[in-house]
């Protein structure tokens, strides 16, 4: 029979989803299924979604949800549907907490992705022999997206390990997560602390990051007294690079979405096609790149 | 005039439009006339539907409400840790039903007898509103303990789920309400000429504050029926529901102006809108085409619309 | 016998006016009671306070010896007083059987009963004598038919007072009869009516006894209206003596200015042609309904034409749209005061120079200066009533608004062609007289002047011309020698009309 | 009436009021008024202010526009894209604002010409143009190849960045378009009563086109700015901008009903909202918090603004 696959991301405008499809698009020419595209916002645009697939045939779907916690009625509306069922990039949880095991994921651990940005940042503030306990650190947060509180209490939680001062991290909360917000907020916590010379800075992304080493430039600080490290890897940060001379914006954490799109479509597809039941739970990591070695990095990801 | 003409510049037109619309879709996309596809479409506008019931005497009024996401998501919040917290289904449903009709009376309230600007009032309620329900669940989502809960979502009566009836029921319970009762006419005749009707002796304070609670109280519903559906509650859920909302009511002919709205036409909006998003869907439109498709249609429908009661030749 | 209603020491002030300063009189039972004043005397201020809508800032009202405490509405209707306003208050998407009932809606547990609505609608109006199906919605119905479904709310009502503030503004000869009878049916019945009017002609023929304010304050008090005469009233009202209102002065007319041939609108189906002269007052006359406002707007192109030509001075004057009319040196007043004049929130100066203003502005930049100066002449001019002419228009007194109005038109520079549709409506006769003077002046200056009026001696007193409309056609083309009143309304009434087989 | 109370309840009470509020702000927070955090300040507010100068014209004439967010997005990124392209930046403004006009040219002439309701006209634009953005760019953020075009953005005069400068540019512009100008009375005078208006020989047609035509060049112009500053054209950029464009204009008095408006009501309202952020984040008030202030902070300044003018006893 003709094998139809639905796949379900949180934030279709995002490039990061937009590369899972694309390589979930490679895993669909190469194996001859027919791949179905949906952005679903929030839960109820999630509801409608599966609904939408099981009405079209499809036979399985990957998801990325909005929100973990919708686990138990993405798993009772794919069985109504008949549906199998694979989750992408953040893992369902039940209502106590605890992660649906049953349901088969391929992801990243928020938690361990922001520790890789904090180790980059502690590495190159040890390199370029500034004293963590007079560094003043930048959070960008969006706190009502619980994997973005993950991310970035992971990479507080190494930087503190590494000497930096509890008293010296500053919020700059996100109105919205994109770069002009993060800009405004970074540039009140700059002013604020104009004492300050040197600066880091986490967040959810690359745009959050982002915003803040725009602030530190507009505020006059020079870019080796920065070091941005954001989440991603896509065109925001790679437009940075291309940049002729270095910004604050010092490196990037790599997903690759190529796993993410390619392998979890291919499972699906062998599920569906030939019964063969994908591994419960498979953790990719993230891979630190700066501005000579990104094109490497990225290349060793498969991405390019 | 043919009869056909009658038939599509007739006060239902919208309707007959619409109907036109529906026969084709149904003919043209594959997998849209399903019973299956048919009860998820149904199911996927009934968040929608069930506030526009309300929205619909709010902008008849000439009044405004964009606090209607943040309040369906807040006591969808409530109605989950409530039941939780008291281990009684029944009792988070009664918090929810407090919660939202509390919000809708504070923005009644505030517009009605402080004379503030409903825009923003409402502006002002939907940040405070969305804020406290994340600060009640700390920004995360508040899973359902008892599984009963997700049988209000689950359940069928004659093979359609639960929410869909409930929603048929408010299009009917308003639809009555706005037509055949003091209560609408009275919304009709304050959002017509808010001047001349408090002259007469229509009481618009108490009316403007009651529409503003009743809608409170709806979107607790709508907030209970999609906790139950997503099986959570999100402080998140529902960002946005306020522009989709008014858009359906616009698209069934309420005027923004006041004065006139009718419940078909408010159906038939709703269902344009259902309808674009799943045979959208269907037919595996690319995401970033969905944008541009989704205005057109907006623009197409209202266009129609315009062309058919300018030629029925409307005065003011 | 006791007096029923009573004002006691009434003083009401909005920021910048006193609109009123310690006014008592009373007012018998059962008395048509006038009350009358030059615009923005106080009239329609006294009205709302009786209305419940406004209280007042000292002073009290006592029905039937009551001391009256309401301060709503409701409570007013509660007490037995409805009052119809100057301004209409009529809801447009509702019909005339709702708007009717609108505040008191007939039925059980909220639940309206629609036949008891229509029915008795239908029954009142049949009753009362007005042609209109209370089924329809009102925002279909011309000016005067709106004006005729608020008089009927002051009958479904059983009420010890009914104020009327100038019901007949809008209404022509037929339909004020029948506003005069039922006013005669509910006198019969004792009701007190509170009578505002301009019109002195109606005043002595309805009233008992009469009131005249002035600048807020009690000006005269005449509990028998027989024993006062009319140059009395006016000279209480205006302070002087007005001997002759229409002043009346021949002009020679000049070459044609305004070509009218073959025009039909979606309202006016039949078409009309017609010409005025340089130097020219023609005047419109026709019952309400006639098609004459729906003519000028389709000359002026307030509307779309269906067909036809209009020149102005043998160029012709591009279809549908006002500001090309206004260039061609076209203007029309038109007699929707509320809905087409006045510009809400913006001051008497912005809507006095909102259409001249382009005459002194380079380069689209205003002049202050000048427009300050223009407002100024035409306030003065035109004797608004005012602190000031960066008054809300709103602020105003009817009749002050429509003064407004005009004088944004009379500002107005290289006109040839002037239409005024009700150009005195709701004016007091001091102004009127002024204002018939500025048009004679206007006419002896060259332009072309058409009047529209619902008022058969303001017509036949001031213009050249009559032409009389009846259901949308030119029923008659009467020049001044040959004005006769019969033969005015005979050409003005429909064969099938009832009025006019009664007249007859 | 004592000249404190006529200074408070006149005319530009609001700006007293925010005067006063000033003063307290910079007396009570650390920080607040110190030269870097007020440039960081006007920084913060330039996409709304620039914007506010346009939207204000449009609520004023009665008219209402949502697509602004998207037009900002979609002229920053044709901006970047047309300057790489070309490799010259004049080039690229250029074409910013041919397609920011453009968008507004499209939403003018469908609201005036076709009568089609402006919220759902420009909500359809909005989400068309979105999506053109969106498709233009592949979803993907287009960096700046001339490192030049940051200039716009971190350049100086007299120590004050060019945007502010611009920004304030245009509040005397369009401050001096709306009070001295027949183009602004007109655009009051349609707002009060466009029937009138229209009457008196205002052409309301092509006023209410080219009011939307001028919004989308004006929106152009922000979205360059914002794109210089961010170094790089983001389709997602602006999203939920309509929302704080507007509430900043009703804030500073602009009638959604028409006819009332004047520029420092709307810089007032502009520098509340972006006063409002920035003490919240100086004072480090959490997340969720901020959005309950920032809710009442709304509601409590246009409850002051109404306790004023109800005061002066404004009719209507
Ligand atoms: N809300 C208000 N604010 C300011 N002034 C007002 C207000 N209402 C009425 N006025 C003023 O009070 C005065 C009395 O007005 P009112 O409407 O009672 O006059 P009127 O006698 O009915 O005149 P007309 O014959 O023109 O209808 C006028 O000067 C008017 O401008
Ligand atoms: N919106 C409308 N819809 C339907 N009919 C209308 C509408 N407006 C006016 N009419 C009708 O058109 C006809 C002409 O009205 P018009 O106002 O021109 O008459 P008129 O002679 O000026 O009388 P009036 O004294 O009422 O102004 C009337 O029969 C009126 O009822
Ligand atoms: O939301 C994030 C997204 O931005 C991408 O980084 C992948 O993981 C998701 O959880
Ligand atoms: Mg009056
Ligand atoms: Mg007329």
């Amino acid at each position: 029979a003709d094998v139809k696959i639905g796949f379900v991301v949180k934030q279709p405008e995002e490039p990061w989803f937009q590369d899972e499809w694309k390589f979930a698009e490679v895993a669909a020419q190469e194996k001859g299924f027919t791949l179905v595209k949906i952005g679903a916002e929030d839960g109820e645009k999630v509801q409608s979604a599966i609904d939408n697939l099981g009405a079209q045939g499809a036979q399985g779907f990957i998801i990325c949800t909005p929100d973990v916690k919708l686990g138990p009625g993405i798993v009772a509306k794919a069985e109504a549907n008949q549906l199998k069922l694979m989750t992408v990039d953040d893992r369902l949880v039940g209502a106590d907490g605890n992660p649906l095991e049953d349901v088969p994921h391929m992801g990243i651990s928020a938690t361990k992705i922001g520790e890789a940005v904090g180790q980059a940042i502690s590495d190159e503030v040890k390199k370029r022999g500034w004293n963590p306990a007079e560094v003043g650190v930048i959070r960008v947060s969006y706190d009502q997206l619980p994997t973005a509180v993950d991310r970035v209490e992971g990479a507080l939680s190494v930087l503190k390990a590494n000497g930096f001062a509890a008293a010296n991290i500053f919020d700059a909360p996100q109105a919205k997560t994109d770069t002009e917000a993060a800009l405004n907020a970074s540039t009140t916590v700059l002013n604020k602390n104009a004492g300050i010379k040197q600066w880091v800075a986490v967040g959810l992304n690359d745009e959050a990051v982002l915003g803040a080493v725009r602030a530190t430039e507009s505020v006059g600080i020079a870019a080796e007294n920065v070091v941005g490290v954001g989440i991603g890897g896509a065109d925001s940060a790679i437009n940075e690079f291309k940049k002729p001379t270095a910004t604050g914006f010092f490196g990037t954490v790599i997903i690759s979405p190529k796993r993410h799109g390619y392998e979890t479509a291919l499972n699906m597809y062998e599920w569906i096609a030939n019964g063969k039941e994908p591994e419960k739970l498979i953790l990719t990591a993230g891979q630190l790149a700066l501005r000579d070695d990104y094109q490497a990095v990225r290349k060793d990801l498969g991405i390019e | 005039m043919s009869s056909l003409k009658k038939l599509l510049l007739g006060e239902q037109g919208l309707v007959v439009i619409f109907a036109l619309a529906f026969v084709i879709v149904s003919l043209t996309v594959p997998n849209f006339l399903t019973e299956r596809n048919m009860l998820g479409l149904l199911q996927s506008v009934v968040t929608i539907g069930i506030v526009a019931c309300t929205m619909m005497f709010c902008l008849a009024s000439r009044d405004f409400d964009l606090s209607v996401g943040s309040t369906v998501a807040f006591s969808g919040m409530v109605a989950v840790m409530a039941s939780n917290a008291t281990g009684s289904i029944i009792l988070g449903l009664l918090a929810a039903l407090v919660c939202g009709g509390v919000v809708g009376l504070v923005n009644g309230v505030v517009i009605a007898r402080f004379r503030i600007n409903a825009l923003i009032t409402t502006l002002a309620t939907m940040q405070i509103v969305r804020g406290l329900a994340l600060i009640a669940s700390d920004g995360r989502a508040v899973g359902i303990n008892d599984p009963a809960f997700y049988q209000l979502a689950l359940s069928k009566f004659f093979g359609v789920p639960t929410p869909i009836w409930i929603m048929a029921a408010l299009f009917i319970v308003f639809g009555f309400v706005l037509n055949r009762t003091v209560f609408g006419k009275n919304t009709l005749a304050i959002g017509g000429n808010p001047e001349a009707s408090r002259l007469a002796g229509v009481n618009v304070i108490t009316m403007r504050i009651w529409i503003f609670a009743l809608q409170g109280l709806v979107c607790a519903i709508a907030g209970v029926l999609l906790a139950s559906r997503i099986t959570s509650g999100q402080p998140n859920a529902a960002t946005g529901l306020e522009l989709s909302v008014i858009s359906a009511c616009v698209l069934g002919g309420v005027s923004l102006a006041g004065g006139r709205a009718a419940m078909t036409g408010v159906i038939v909006g709703v269902l344009i809108m259902g309808i674009a998003e799943n045979v959208m869907n269907l037919l595996n439109i690319q995401a970033f085409y969905q944008y541009v498709v989704r205005g057109l249609i907006l623009l197409i429908a209202v266009l129609l619309d315009n062309l058919r009661s300018t030629a029925v030749g409307r005065r003011g | 016998m006791t007096d029923f209603l009573q004002f006691n020491g009434i003083s009401k002030g909005y920021p910048g006016v006193q609109a009123l300063s310690d006014i008592s009189f009373s007012v018998r039972k059962g008395a048509v009671h006038g009350l009358m004043g030059e615009n923005g005397a106080g009239k329609s201020t006294l009205i709302r306070l009786l209305s419940g809508d406004q209280s007042a800032d000292a002073g009290e009202i006592r029905i039937d010896g009551q001391p009256q405490h309401y301060c709503s509405v409701r409570d007013a209707f509660q007490a037995g007083v409805i009052v119809i306003h100057q301004e209409l208050q009529l809801v447009p998407e509702l019909s005339v059987a709702e708007n009717l009932w609108l505040g008191r809606f007939p039925g059980k547990g909220g639940v309206i009963n629609s036949r008891t609505l229509i029915e008795t609608v239908r029954q009142k109006l049949a009753e009362i004598g007005i042609d209109v199906d209370p089924s329809t919605k009102v925002g279909q119905l011309s000016i005067g038919e709106r004006q005729m479904v608020e008089i009927a709310k002051a009958v479904m009502l059983d009420a010890r007072v009914i104020a009327l503030d100038e019901p007949t503004s809008s209404l022509s000869s037929r339909e004020s009869e029948i506003l005069f009878a039922l006013i005669a049916k509910l006198k019969a019945k004792g009701t007190i009516i509170l009578y505002v009017s301009h019109r002195l002609d109606e005043i002595f023929r309805l009233c008992d006894s009469l009131t005249v304010l002035r600048d807020g304050k009690l000006a005269a008090h005449h509990p028998d209206i027989g024993q006062v005469t009319r140059d009395q009233i006016i000279s209480e009202m205006v302070g002087r003596e007005i001997s002759n209102i229409w002043g009346y002065k021949p002009r020679e007319a000049g070459a044609v200015r305004l070509k009218v041939r073959d025009l039909s609108g979606s309202k006016l189906p039949v078409p009309i042609s017609f010409d005025v002269r340089a130097g020219e007052i023609l005047g419109f006359f026709g019952l309400i309904g006639a098609g004459r406002s729906e003519m000028t707007r389709l000359v002026y192109g307030a509307d779309s034409r269906r067909s036809g030509t209009v020149e102005v001075d043998g160029v012709k004057v591009a279809p549908d749209s006002p500001p090309q009319s206004i260039r061609s040196g076209m203007v029309l007043c038109p007699e929707d005061r509320k809905h087409d004049g006045i510009v809400q929130g913006r001051s008497i100066e912005e809507n006095i120079a909102i259409s001249s203003r382009r005459h002194f502005s380079p380069f689209g930049i205003l002049s202050p200066r000048k427009e300050a100066d223009l407002a100024d002449t035409f306030i003065a001019r035109l004797k608004v009533r005012t602190p000031s002419r960066k008054q809300d228009i709103i602020n105003l007194s009817g009749g002050n608004q429509q003064k407004v109005i005009l004088g944004r038109w009379l500002s107005e520079q290289g006109v040839k062609l002037l239409i005024i549709d009700e150009p005195t409506r709701g004016i007091d006769v001091g102004a009127k007289s002024e204002i018939y003077e500025i048009l004679y002046d206007l006419a002896a200056g060259g332009m072309a002047i058409v009047v529209i009026s619902s008022e058969l001696p303001e017509v036949m007193g001031i213009t050249d011309r009559i032409m009389v409309m009846c259901q949308g056609r030119v029923a008659a083309d009467i020049p001044r020698t040959e004005f006769d009143e019969r033969r005015i309304l005979a050409a003005a009434l429909p064969d099938t009309s009832p009025v006019a087989a009664a007249q007859s």
